[in-house]
Formats: C-alpha cells, structure tokens, sequence
C-alpha cells in the first residue's frame, strides 16, 4: 500500500462516527452547551482534525496494520532481549469481554471479586516462581518496576537514616539502559561495571565499587550476553554487607523458569516483564506489566493497594505510610495481569519448566549455527549461553564493509526482525538473537539460512546489502532532519509549516 | 522435562521428543539437564514449583470465564464513577484496529518492517497536536499523572529550578505519582483552594511564587471538574517569575473547550483514556505531553518522538526517531529521565479515535457531554439534602456532589444504589475530610435521559427513606 | 436526501451537500430527484417508509446489547441439545481466523488478488479429504442437507435414475429439505428401522432395492446418535442394484470411527458446524461433499472446486477453479443444478480447526465423546422410570432417552431442568410419537463430569419429585 | 508472503490445540473408548492431518488473510452485482457475544426472545420496504431464495391442481444465472428472453413466450446492466394474466430503497441479499441469507417456522401442510439477520433512501467519467444507469488485443478488485462495476484513473497488460491442468498421487 497521512485523507463534511447525543428533554432543561461554559473558555477555532467516512478510516489504519510486521506474522527471534514469544490467542480472547473490558476501577471490591482473585493468584504464583514475599502488578513496564525498586531502595534507606548518605546505584553495562536511567531519575550517582574477559561482571570490581555510599546494585542475570553468572551469590553478598539492596532485573526470567530463582541468588527484589516471560502481547510498545516481588522486609514499601484475601473476600488494601505510594493510577493493566495468570495456568509448573529448557536449546542450537556463519561471532566465553547471545559482525564489517545496520535493513527483505542491540555498542557491529521456546526448529533454521544468506551477500555483492531494503513497503529514509530543530517534524501541523512556508 | 509426555505443548513445538533430541545432539549434548549447567546447583530450585495442574484450553475457558463472571461490569449497570478513569462512547473501529493481530503483537522494529507502526503514531502525535494545538507531541507515556511527573521535571531541567506548585485538587493519587517521581530531585509545594469554588486560590499562588518555583501545574477541567477560567492569569503569573505553565487537561474537553495554549501553556499533558480505551479495570490508561515546537522544550522529552521523513524516492513518505540522542536508550543515565515500553497501542488507538469524531464529532461530544452532566447536576441538587459542593462553578463532567444534608454517608447511599443497578460517584470523605460526605459524579455522553432520570429518582427514594 | 443535514451520514460519504451537488452538476442534473426518472411515478413509493428513526452507533450497541441480554445461552446454562446444531469446543484460533477483516470482507476475487482465498479453502478442501478419506471435496455448501440432496441428484445424474432411500431416521427436517429440493425431479422412499437398534431395517432396504434406486442414503452416527455398524453390507446392497452408496457423517467422529470410503461409500457429505463453529442459533451450518477423484462424480458437482497449479515462476502454487464448466455460473440452467453464495467462511474455520487439531487431537476428541456420553447415557439410565430407547445400539454423541416411565412429559422435564440452568435434550415425542416421551440428548467434550453428575442429579430430583 | 500448503508445515509430534480431555471418574466408569465403538468401526488409519504447533497454523492462517483482498481494505467497486459495501464495524461486534454465538436453535422460545424480536422486527422493516406481506430469512443465499421461490411456484400450482400443466418459466439472459438454474432444479423448462436494442427485456417476447404452461417469471429489475425496466407493470400484467407466479429477483435492491417496490409493480415475491444490500458481510462467499418476502396468498408456502408475535411473546410457528417445508435446516443465518436489523437501524427511513440516491449518483458519475476512457462503452440505451453499469472493451480489444481478461490481471497489480461479467458474455468483452452508495467521489476517481491509466498502457504497450499480474502475491496460473481429469488435483493428495507416482 502507498497510504497517504490520515489528514492527506480529509473530505469537508465527511464524518466517521456520530456520537450520541443530548436528548431534547435534557436541551430543554439546561440550555445550549455554550451556555454553560464561561466565556473565555469557550473553543474559538475548531482543532484541524481530518473529516473522514467512516468506511475510509477503517481502510487506513487495516492497510497500516497489515504494513506492521507483529510477532504473530514472522519468525520473531530478532528482537533479541524482548522476549518475543507466542502470544496465545485464547488470552487475547478472553479479555474482549465487558466483564473485563468495562471494569471501573473505583468500583465497590464486592463486584470486582472474579478480577480480584485474578491479582491475587497471579500473585501467588509469582511468589513461587521467584521466592519473593508479596507483588505488586502496578509498574507498567520494566522501566517503571526499575522505577519503582529504585524508590523502594530509597524508601529503605530514609526508613534507617541513611537516605541522604547512600547515593550511589551500581550496575552493569551489559544491562538495559533503564537500569541506569531510572536509578537516576531517583537522584541516584551511577556506577557502572564493565565485563571481565570472558563477559562476567567482574566481582572484584564490585567489591571495589561498594562503600557506605552503597544505596543498591541492580543486576540482570543472564545479561543480554546470555552468560549466566554463577558467582551472583557472592555478589549479593559483597553488596549486602556493604548495606547496599540487591534488585534483580528479570524482565526477561525465560531461561530460569522453575530452575532458579531471585530468592536463592540473594535478591531482596525482582520484577518479571509480563510482557516477555509471561506472554502477554507487546501491543507495538505497551500498555505493559513489570511484575514486582519484594522480599518480606520491603513489603511495606510497596506501591498500594495491594490485593489480599482473608479466606472468603478479596479486598484492595492501602499501604502504610513508608509506601513510596503509587507509580501508576489505579492497579497496572489489568489485562495484562489476565493474561499471564492464564498463561500459566496453561502450563503448570512443568510447562514453565519445557519453556526455561526449550528457550535455552533453542538459544544454544542458533548459537551453535550462527558461529558457523562467516563474519559472525559470539564475543566472550565459548560455552553455552542461556536463552539469547548478542552476537558480533566485526569480522564481516572488516572483510566487507557491511554494517550490522546495513543487515537491519537487508533482513526486512526477508521478512524477519533484526535488532543490533542497546546503545553503547561494548560488543561492536552487535546484533542481539532471542528465539525463546516458542519457535520450531524450521522456524530457526529459517531464520539462520537468511542471515547465511546475507553473509554471502556481503562476501559477493555488498551493494545488495548496503542499498536494502528492496522489499519494504517504503524505501529507504533520508533521516538528515531528524536530528536537526529547524527540519524535524515531529507532528502533521509542523511538517506544513516547514515544508510549505508562505 | 516431561518425559512421558507422548506430544508437544501447542504452545512449545520442540516439545517434541525427537526434535529435541536431535537438536541436543547437534550441540553435544545429551540431556536437557546439561542445558542449565552454568547455573550452580545451589542456586537451583530443588523441587517442583507449586503451581495449579495445566489446564487445556477449554478448561481455561471455563476456568477464566467463570471468574470474569463474578464481575458486575459499567456495560450492564449505570456507572457514575470516574475520578480519573472515564466511561465513553468508543467506536466499534478502536477495537477493531486494537485487536488487530499485526498491532497487538508487534513491538520495536525498524522504520521498514514496521512501517505502518510508525506512520500510524506519527499520526497519532499530528492528531492529538491538533486537538490540544500544540506542534510536538510524544509518543504515549503510561498515563496523565506519569505525563505531569515528566513535564514538571522537564521545567526543572529548562529552568534550573527545584520546586513545582500544584492545587490541593490535584487527585491524591496522582500527587503521589508525581510526588514519587520527583523525590528528591524535585519539590512539589500545593496551592490552596478557594473552598467556595473549587479554584485555585490565586492570592495563595501569587504569595507562594518565587525564584525557585520551576512550573506551575493546573487542570482544566481539574479532578473536581471545575472549568477553571483563569488559566491565562495563572500561565501569566507562573511567567512572571520565569517559571513555566504546566496544564493538564482531558482531552475529550477540547472540542468545546480552549486549548491550553491559548492561555498560555508550555507543556499540556493529560490522559488519552477518554479517547477510544475501555476502562479495563484502570488498564486502559495512557499519558501525552505536548508542547510548541521549541528545541529547549524539544530536547527535554524523555519519550520516543516520531518524525516523519522523505525517502529515496520522491513524494514517499518515511518516519524514524527525532533526537534519539536525547534518549536513554541512547545515553542511559545521561539521557533525560528513562524511556522504555509505554503505551503505544492506546496511542494508535486515541489515534484512530480521532480520525473517527473529526472537529464536529469533538464538538458535538463536548457539547452533549456539558449538557448531561449539568442536568444530572440539577436533578440531584433539586433532591431534598442533596447539593452541589462548587454551586457557582462551571464544570465538565465531573461535579462535586454534597450529601451532608442527608445525614447518610456516601458509602451507605453508594451500597443502596448498586442494589439499585447503579455505580455511584466516588466517595470523596476520605481524601477530603473537611468536606464531610461528598462524593465526585461523573456523568458523559453515554448517559441517557432516562439514566440520569433513574439515577435521581433511586437517590429521592434513599435520601427520603 | 435530509437536505437538512449537516453533514454526511458516516457510512456515506458523499452525502457532503457540496460533493453531492458538484457529481449532480458534472452529470448534467440538477437535483437527486432526477436520478430515479427512469422509473415511473406510478411505481414509486410516494411516502417516506414507515421504519423506525435512525440511531447512532452508540444507541444500536446499547439497543441490540439490550435485547441481546434477553437471550440465555449455552455458555452459562448447560447444555444438551444436539439434533443438528452441536455445542463443541472452538479454538481461539478459529475465532480470531474467521474475524479478520479480510476474510469477513472478501467475496469472490481473482486468483490473483485473492491467492490467500483460494489457498485457504483449497486446504479446506484437502484437510476434510483426509478426514473424510476421499480425493475430492467440493467448496462449502449450505448444510448438511443440501450436501445430502446434491449427492443424492448427483447420484440421479449418474445413474439415469430418480429415487433415493433413505432411512426413517433421518432428521424430519433433514428429511423436509430434501424433500423440497428432489422434488419433483427425484422421489424419495424410506427404509423401515429397527424397532430395538434404531438402525436401518435392512430386510426392509432389501425389499425395497430395485432397478430403479439411483442411491441409498444411510448416517453415521444417524440422527439418533447410533453408530451402524454394517455400513459395508449396505453399500454392497446398494451396489447390488448399481445404485450409489451415500453416507453421511458428522465428520468430528471421524478420529475414532471409520471413514465411509472404507465401507464402501461413493459420495460422503455431512456437517461442518462441529469444526469450529458457533451454534449462532443455527447459523454455523455448512456442508460438505466427497467422492473419489472420479471424472463421472467429479463432473456432477455442481459446486466450485478449487484446484493447485504451477504458476510461471517454478514451485510456486498456484489456485484455480477445476471443470468451471459444469457450473450454472458457465451454463445456467444447463449447470450441474445451481451454485451461488455459500458457506465459505465456514470451510475456511473448518479448515483452521483440522489444522490445529490434528490426527491426534481428532482421535483424543472422539474418544472423550464417545467416552462422556456414555457416561452420560448410564447415569440417566439409572435413574428410576428413565431409560434408554436403543440400550443395545453403540452411539456417538448422541442418545435418545426415554422417560415414559417416569409419568412425565419431556415438556415438563426440560421446564424443571431450565430452572436449574440446564436446557434438557431435544424432544422427539412430536417427530416419533409413537415413541412416546422420548429426547435425544448430546453431550460432548465440553461437558464436565461435573456437569453431567449434575444433570443426572437434578433429573433424579425431578423424576422422584 | 510465499506460504506453503498448510500441510508442508506438519513435524510429527507438534500439536495445534489440545482438546479438552476425559475425567479419570469417567474412565473409570465406561472403560477405554475404543471398548466402546463396534469393532468394525473403530478408525483403523488415522487421518493424515497435519500436525503444527499453535503458532505456526496462527502465523499460517494470518498470512493467508493478508494475500486476501477484502473489501474493507480496497475501493471494492470492481466487483459489479455484489453490492460490495461498507460494513459496518460496530454490526460486527454485536455478534460476537455468547448471547449471539452461543444461542442454540432449539432452545425454548423463552429463553431466545430477543433473537426472535430481531426475526420479528427485520421482517417488519423488510416488508414495509418492499410492500410484501411476509418474510423468512431461512434461505442462506439469493440462489437458495430462488430455489425457494421456485419451489412456492410448484407448491402454488399444484395446489391448483396445475402442477403438472405448468413447467416453464421465464426469464431474461442479463439475470442471475441461478434464476434459470434453481427453476431448472425445480424442474422447469426455461424461457430464456433476450433484450431488445436498448437493452430492456423485450414485452412482445414476453407475450410471445406465456402460455397454459407458464408457471412463473423471474427477473431482476434493474438487470445486470443497470437499465431499469420502466414497463415492469405490464410484463407482471401479462405473466398473472397468463396465470404465472411473478417473483423478483432483487438480490441487489441498492439503487431502490424507498424509491419503489416489488409490490407496485405486481410481483407475488421478492428476495433481498442481505450480504448485498443490507450491508452483511460476505465473508469469502458465505454464509449468506436471501430474505424471502411473499404476498399474502403465498405465505401458506413459505418454509417455516416463522416468527410471530402476539404482542407479548414471540414464538416460532410451524407451517401448514401445503409448505414447501423448509430449504435451510432451523431459521436461517441468524448473526446475518442481526446485522442488517443494525443496519437498518443505523439509517432509518431516510438512511435508506440516501442508500439509494447515492449509488446512483456514485454509479452515473462513474459511467459518465469511464465512457470518456478509450476503447471503453458502455452497450444499450444511452441515458442513465441505474446502480451499475455493465461496459464493454470490444474498442480496445479490437484495437489493442488486451482483453477483459487481461484487464482482470493487471487492475490486481493496482490492488483493486475488477471482475467481467455473468457467462455468456452477451455484452462483448465485458466488464461490470457497480460503486454503491459507500466510495467518496476521491475513491471513485482512483479505480476510474487505474482503468485510464490500463486503456493507456493498452493502446501504448499492451504486453505489460497482457502479461500481468506484476504486483501480485503470486505470479501467472498455468491453468492447463485445470479441465482435464487426469492432471485436476481437488485436494492435496491427490496432488501428492498425481505429482509424485511411484
């Protein structure tokens, strides 16, 4: 499809929906609305939105959609770190159901029992999953749950005094950036460790790095590398005794399912992206649910309310005053949390168990396939990786010239994802490969074959490769003005202006 | 592994036993016990984990249709609840495009892959820009009070400044939100509210303004529903010390109601929930920030912004990111705040909300929405003991209700109502003590005649009963 | 035209005055009046149309929901009403299938445009040949009995011969189709059944062969749920007379019973609603026929067959219509009988589910029904004063019960079961009055044994009561 | 996408769906299932289906619709005599609740009157629209319906004691090829009438061809070509004159709503396509409803049972004894009768009659404009069309060579639907679109600029015509095998037998 902008599709007069209506009866008791707003608030100049039939807005945003390459639709393994595994159609059908879909969420708990129970179960079997004593599905990502520890942490060390003393957050470079960021976002002073050579964060680093300052360390483990780090007890340790929190990053737990949990390892908390392990869908970028667990001692300083249930009633409780209070209205996404409790419930503890074991031989098939390709490497330890490698280009771009953007594009002709990896790029020309459980070998294989594919492309006939896409719906970006205020367009309005000034 | 498992799981495919063999055997090993083997065995969990039995599909079904049913739900009985989480009329077309299984399950592709991703919230920023007339607008953050939180911490990073003013009408778990956020990099100080209309008490304003003051952040309508009128007063006394004029909105007003702009905001924010998303129990959310197009303004986002781009072939459209480097995806804690997953599929769907109701659509909406809130106001004022709290204020939807003349509680007149079908405003006694039983009604266009009728015959019969 | 509306009416859009009146003006007229001249006032109507006044979107949901909710249904209630229409598990998949836009919205396009049409209904076509067993399958049909009907003028055509057996179990309104359809072309004749098995008399079809029987029609499992068990022998019987062997089925037996090519069928047809279909108060009805890759059947179809096809580009598949020729489409009343509209959507769903299921999934399901109502057959049998009318016949599905014992009609029975939220099997004692107080019931995979306790529970309270 | 047969896809041991399973109680108490299935009969080779894990038949299945050209995603006015109009999104989502899809026919009456009121209160609306006294919507097609009307035709005469006497029936060579085939099916001789010169069916033929043996007269009105007859009157005169049944064809009564009536112009019957003008879907070609509508003295023949109120209940009532019986097992499509109940009462008496004006307009603009195009008429009378029109190339093909034909193909690679016409091509080089009320003037220009721009390529390169499609999922059929018995293959395995023999 060559599908114009929606405002491109405007036809004065045209109308895509009528809303209802005032009632004569209620006309005539209160007047004209314009008499009841005050003077100076009253719209002068209506918004320029389009008018468009009803028939054409849906024909529109279809084409848009079908111009969207979603998970359901291609072999979704490039988009390595997110986790992107089957969406179970049946979840997605059971929250299109007015008994979920027009939930107030102020509603008296009396008739909100059934979604109650649903918190609460699901609740329930993230305690189990994790060893952690109580969650909370409020954060609505992983940022906001990083978000969300990062206050806790603070909570924490304000409860003891120490909130002002305790200002520095170590982390990892090999983590995602909203580690960082969020820490900071809380005022805290960053530290970030760098690998050893085999890609572990270096323990002696830490120990270097821990002092009174210590307000926390937060980890993920395995990092995107896919290398697990075996001594992470020591680590909780050396940052326990330093009176520092230890926050677990699991927004993406898929190769630790019923193996290992946030408990043994020392965590004191840990959030689970619903959105990843727990197979609720992606939705182009949220909503999502960072599911966070605390260890019993930080309980209070969850976000509330919290769901309990005394046998017979599920009730919404607040929180005690050290609560950071909320991060996000209401209770998180409450079809998310749906979601990923039928999930579970359709693979018991065993199913979650295949799903840890199946992703890790998935991930150490393609690891093994990929290292056969010419130009590709897996920087760091040679054994196996847990569920996803970020992987590296770097001979290819010497022999070649080929960059691992130059594969991004290239692998669109295929009709496949391709990430390079999070900013900065430790691994260079990186690219970052997940394929979870939920992919046949043919599917990996697929996938394998395209990128042999473009390997030889690179070797033969780089032009192919540098000049993709071929096959995309649109050619390629000339992104000058992105980066520059006079040019960018970030809305409709501000491209007319810029594009046709008079 | 489940090893006397005879088939795969639908949802696992090398469940099956040969081809996990086979593939074991291509990578040396013979077990999948092996797999885990980085992991120490005293990290490893050394029993099964205690979950319920899995269940096949139609008995999750069942299952999970049978809890859903113990919930009554707003489509069935008459909600009145709102205070943050609004009941609207939605297009069957929103859910028809939300649902869509390309939208549902995409998630970060590239500008080519995802092309119809990426045109689709460019569009949504250029429509939402138009309703609130402003240049710029974000991709969507995870709703209204995380969109405040952000705007007052970008006007402390434009003004150098440490402290926001606020009104006490700010929803007491929005502030918490904001409060959260800002702690300790930010300071938020509350503005008085005039008691007999539900204002911001603008002499308090004036006497709390200052040097440090980095924005001034007001609502219209506010959580109490007051149309506050004086909005280029307050942008213009938040200028005066050079601070900037936050103002969040609904955006659902704006077809009737002057955009922020046009007194004199540099930052609107507010939530997109009125436009197309079900309530879904508080799940559906979703935040916008929207501001001219101003480098300083600009480069303070935290968010993702699309642009939209020629390509190589001429008259082609293309969209990427403008000023990713702004980002911490690019710049981790360097980066302005932190980005990650939001809320993009209620973007696109606010987005096609818009494209549907069109300026007269918008309109009309307001209009209606004006018009059945006052007169559901007048019904229940016109109950013996029942007032409003704000009588001389204009409002927007939502309007303060006083039932201290009735001698009952809320919560006593709430529990009666629902046995008569209805959800009743929300109880406010409790965030706003001094005011005794009040509870906060909202009433919109999808209200008829014959509920507000009902809603204020059943409350005649509690209040004289 | 409402001249005096504002603006277009959504779902036309060139009802914009200023659009309609610059089309009007490009063709030369002056007024929309001047569109219908060709028709004579004395045939116009000259009055509006008495309907009621036209609602807004929101006013239909809240409308139709409206009467909608006075509908109880087989979600909530439990069921056992079979005859026909069969409540079955639906995979989600199928749902989210049959919902897409595409799909919903596509007719009859070209092999081009529509490739993935034509390749979703040829693997249609080929997944309920190998349930079925047979090398050709036509394009949906309407049902069950316009399947049986065709086979039965197609085995007219073959033959040179009009008259049909069939048994006396055959659904009446089956039977009534039928009927309607053969007449006056075609006669039917039916076969006595046994009194005590319920199955065919063949002592009957023996006396009743003749030269001039162009088929004999036979079920499995019949009407009445028995499975016969000497399909072989009929079909030989059948063969006999050079008549043609037709058998009906309801294919989601076909995990565990054999496939009539085995016993000696010609034509196979049947039902595809149990594949995935909603009971939609009937509406999910569609049929199927099959035969053997025969020219002389092949070419009596009157339905579209599509077929695969090289393309110009090598291992490319390709999809095409096969012997379009026969069609009414090419030859009009010279076609083989009439094609038009169908049930396409159907076969498509039908299609998804075998795809799911599986040999395995198909084998398990047929084995827990087989399984469930027998359970089910026992415990009412063991009721006090219920019975079952065929205790020696084995069945499938379906079972008749009968209480003449009990005093009570099946009237007053399903009246109490109703109250306790089930909805009691179909009652027979107007189709088969000289059974008595008979019902056929149906019990599935869906039924838990919970559910089916219960209803042996209930019935017992209501028989002894 | 380049998507193999689904059964390409099958790895043994991979699973779709697992169906819900016997209890252990159960088991217990009847023994094995095959105990319980006479020997004879127990399956002996299972089926050979596919087996494909969930997320692989989803991706499968969803790609498939993606190479689906539906009407929601293109200007869909190439497809003529199909009414291909917009449908309506929110009638869609009605019918997706359990209170529509999980409603069983037989059912109490009690427990399904407000199914029945929506029966009841579509056939109010559908006979004050076409002036008849009763309807059912059991036929699930307009081919059904005919056979219907044919079938009331014999049940009338031989009520008469004419049955016998009267075997033909009359219609015209521009109809529905199922009006003549479902009379045939009934038994009937037919009378085919050929149009005079400016396209009208011929009134002298007609009185020519009525006789003691005609039974009844079937025709659309207007026909394929968009001509209304004007003289309609005095044909239904002559037929009842003759002692004929008069039943309309009015599959597609877009241009009609509110204008006239199969009352006033003398028809006994007269059936509506609910998926035509009623705005039901038409879902890859069914199902679909023919909603059947007779004068008073024929509703004894309908098929039953009908709906009837009696101002409190709603009940379905069988039939009398001279009933055709029934043609569609229980009532007819029920979601498809809710759909166009919502339809109607989306636009109200006037809706409908704006229904009407605008497809004509939109037709008589898109005439006018395509009759400017070169080698492109439009055959019969000169004046205005009705709500379609059938043209002709027989200019261009003379000129050019390309035919309709090869039009078809390459109006694919504009993502456009074009479709010929009816067999026999009666209008040389034909083809037939029909625009309905639901295109804007822009749509319309960009099918009637896509047809331009071909007459173009025609008459200056006619290969790229001629060798279309370009731009499609799939390149050109090689349909050689298609007619012939021994290389036809109807299904997979006989693709399988028929290309793999050994």
């Amino acid at each position: 499809w060559d599908e114009p902008v929606v405002f491109e599709l405007h036809r004065p007069g045209e109308r895509g929906v009528i809303p209802p209506r005032t009632e004569a009866g209620i006309a005539g008791a209160v007047g004209e609305s314009e008499s009841l707003i005050p003077a100076s608030m009253r719209r002068a100049e209506a918004p320029k939105l389009p008018e468009i039939g009803q028939a054409k807005v849906l024909r529109h945003y279809l084409r848009l959609s079908q111009e969207t390459l979603g998970s359901d639709l291609n072999v979704e393994i490039g988009q390595g770190t997110c986790t992107m595994k089957y969406i179970p159609r049946i979840n997605e059908m059971l929250i299109r159901t007015p008994h979920m879909m027009e939930l107030h969420p102020l509603q008296d708990t009396g008739t909100v029992q059934g979604m109650l129970e649903i918190f609460h179960k699901l609740d329930l079997a993230m305690r189990e999953i994790s060893g952690m004593d109580a969650f909370t599905f409020q954060p609505s990502s992983g940022t906001q749950a990083l978000l969300a520890m990062a206050s806790i942490v603070r909570a924490y060390h304000d409860s003891r005094g120490e909130g002002d003393q305790r200002d520095e957050i170590i982390t990892t470079i090999f983590s995602h950036p909203s580690q960082a960021a969020t820490a900071a976002v809380k005022g805290y002073k960053i530290i970030t460790l760098h690998p050893d050579e085999d890609g572990f964060p270096d323990l002696e680093k830490l120990k270097q790095a821990v002092s009174p300052r210590t307000a926390g360390f937060v980890v993920a483990n395995p990092e995107d590398t896919g290398i697990y780090n075996p001594r992470i007890r020591e680590f909780t340790d050396v940052v326990h005794a330093a009176g520092g929190v230890c926050y677990y990053d699991q927004a993406n737990a898929n190769g630790l399912l019923g193996i290992t949990r946030a408990k043994e390892a020392g965590f004191d908390m840990c959030f689970f992206n619903l959105h990843k392990t727990f197979a609720a869908p992606h939705m182009c970028g949220g909503p999502a649910t960072g599911a966070l667990g605390v260890a019993e001692p930080f309980k209070r300083f969850l976000p509330g309310p919290l769901v309990t249930f005394d046998g017979s009633r599920y009730e919404l409780q607040g929180q005690p005053h050290e609560s950071i209070g909320k991060v996000r209205s209401f209770y998180g996404v409450a079809q998310t949390v749906l979601r990923s409790y039928a999930w579970i419930m359709s693979l018991g503890a065993e199913g979650l168990k295949d799903v840890a074991r199946i992703a890790v031989l998935n991930n150490n098939y393609l690891y093994h396939k990929i290292l056969r390709i010419r130009g590709a490497s897996a920087p760091y330890i040679k054994g196996r990786r847990l569920e996803q490698v970020r992987y590296s280009w770097q001979r290819l771009t010497e022999e070649t010239g080929v960059t691992t953007e130059d594969i991004t594009r290239r692998m669109c002709d295929f009709g496949l994802h391709y990430w390079t990896s999070h900013h900065p790029y430790i691994v260079p020309q990186p690219f970052t490969l997940e394929p979870t459980e939920s992919y046949s070998k043919e599917d990996l294989d697929e996938y394998i074959q395209a990128l042999e594919h473009i390997s030889n492309e690179a070797y033969t006939n780089p032009d192919i490769v540098k000049s993709a896409p071929h096959n995309s719906t649109v050619h390629r970006n000339d992104e000058s003005s992105l980066d520059d205020p006079k040019t960018w367009c970030i809305t409709w309005r501000s491209y007319l202006k810029k594009t046709q000034p008079n | 592994m489940s090893e006397n498992r005879t088939y795969a799981h639908p949802y696992i495919p090398n469940t099956v036993p040969e081809v996990r063999q086979a593939m074991l055997e291509e990578i040396g090993l013979e077990s999948v016990e092996q797999l885990h083997d980085a992991i120490p065995d005293s990290l490893k969990l050394n029993r099964e984990m205690n979950l319920p039995a899995a269940m096949d599909e139609y008995e999750l079904r069942r299952h999970v249709e049978g809890l859903l049913a113990r919930n009554l739900h707003a489509g069935a009985y008459v909600n009145f609840l709102g205070a943050g989480c609004w009941q609207h009329f939605i297009p069957a077309i929103c859910d028809e495009i939300n649902q869509r299984s390309e939208f549902v399950t995409a998630y970060a592709g590239e500008p080519y892959e995802d092309h119809g991703r990426f045109q689709t919230l460019f569009e949504y920023q250029s429509l939402v820009a138009e309703l609130v007339d402003m240049d710029v607008v974000n991709v969507p953050t995870f709703d209204w009070a995380q969109a405040a939180s952000t705007a007052i911490r970008m006007a402390g990073r434009i003004t150098g400044r440490s402290v926001a003013l606020l009104p006490k009408s700010v929803d007491p778990d929005k502030a918490m939100i904001i409060h959260n956020y800002c702690t300790p990099v930010m300071e938020l100080r509350f503005v008085e509210i005039d008691a007999r209309t539900g204002k911001m008490d603008l002499a308090d304003l004036r006497a709390k303004l200052s040097d440090d003051i980095a924005a001034v952040y007001f609502e219209v309508p506010s959580y109490l529903g007051m149309i506050e009128d004086r909005g280029n007063e307050i942008s213009e006394l938040a200028h005066s010390v050079q601070a900037i004029s936050i103002v969040g909105v609904d955006p659902i007003s704006l077809g009737v109601l002057e955009p922020p702009s046009r007194y004199g905001a540099d930052i609107v924010c507010g939530d997109l929930q009125p436009l197309g998303m079900h309530m879904n129990y508080g799940g559906g959310q979703a935040g916008f920030i929207a501001t001219h197009d101003d480098e300083t303004f600009v480069m303070e986002y935290p968010s993702r912004l699309f642009g939209i781009v020629p390509t190589e072939v001429e008259g082609e459209y293309g969209f990427g990111d403008v000023a990713y480097e702004r980002t911490s995806f690019a710049l981790r804690e360097k980066g302005k705040e932190s980005v990650g997953t939001q809320t993009a599929l209620w973007g696109i769907t606010a987005g096609v909300y818009l494209s549907l109701m069109g300026p007269h659509g918008m309109h009309e909406l307001g209009g209606t929405i004006m018009q059945k809130s006052r007169y559901a106001a007048k019904k229940l004022a016109a109950i013996p003991g029942v007032s409003l709290r704000f009588p001389e204020s204009d409002f927007f939807k939502e309007f303060v209700v006083d039932f201290n003349g009735t001698g009952l509680t809320v919560a006593d007149i709430n529990a009666k109502l629902l046995d008569a079908g209805i959800f009743g405003g929300k109880d406010l006694s409790a965030s706003y003590p001094e005011w005794g039983q009040c509870a906060l009604y909202c009433v919109t266009e999808i209200h008829s005649q014959a509920d507000l009728d009902r809603l204020a015959a059943e409350m005649e019969g509690i209040v004289r009963a």
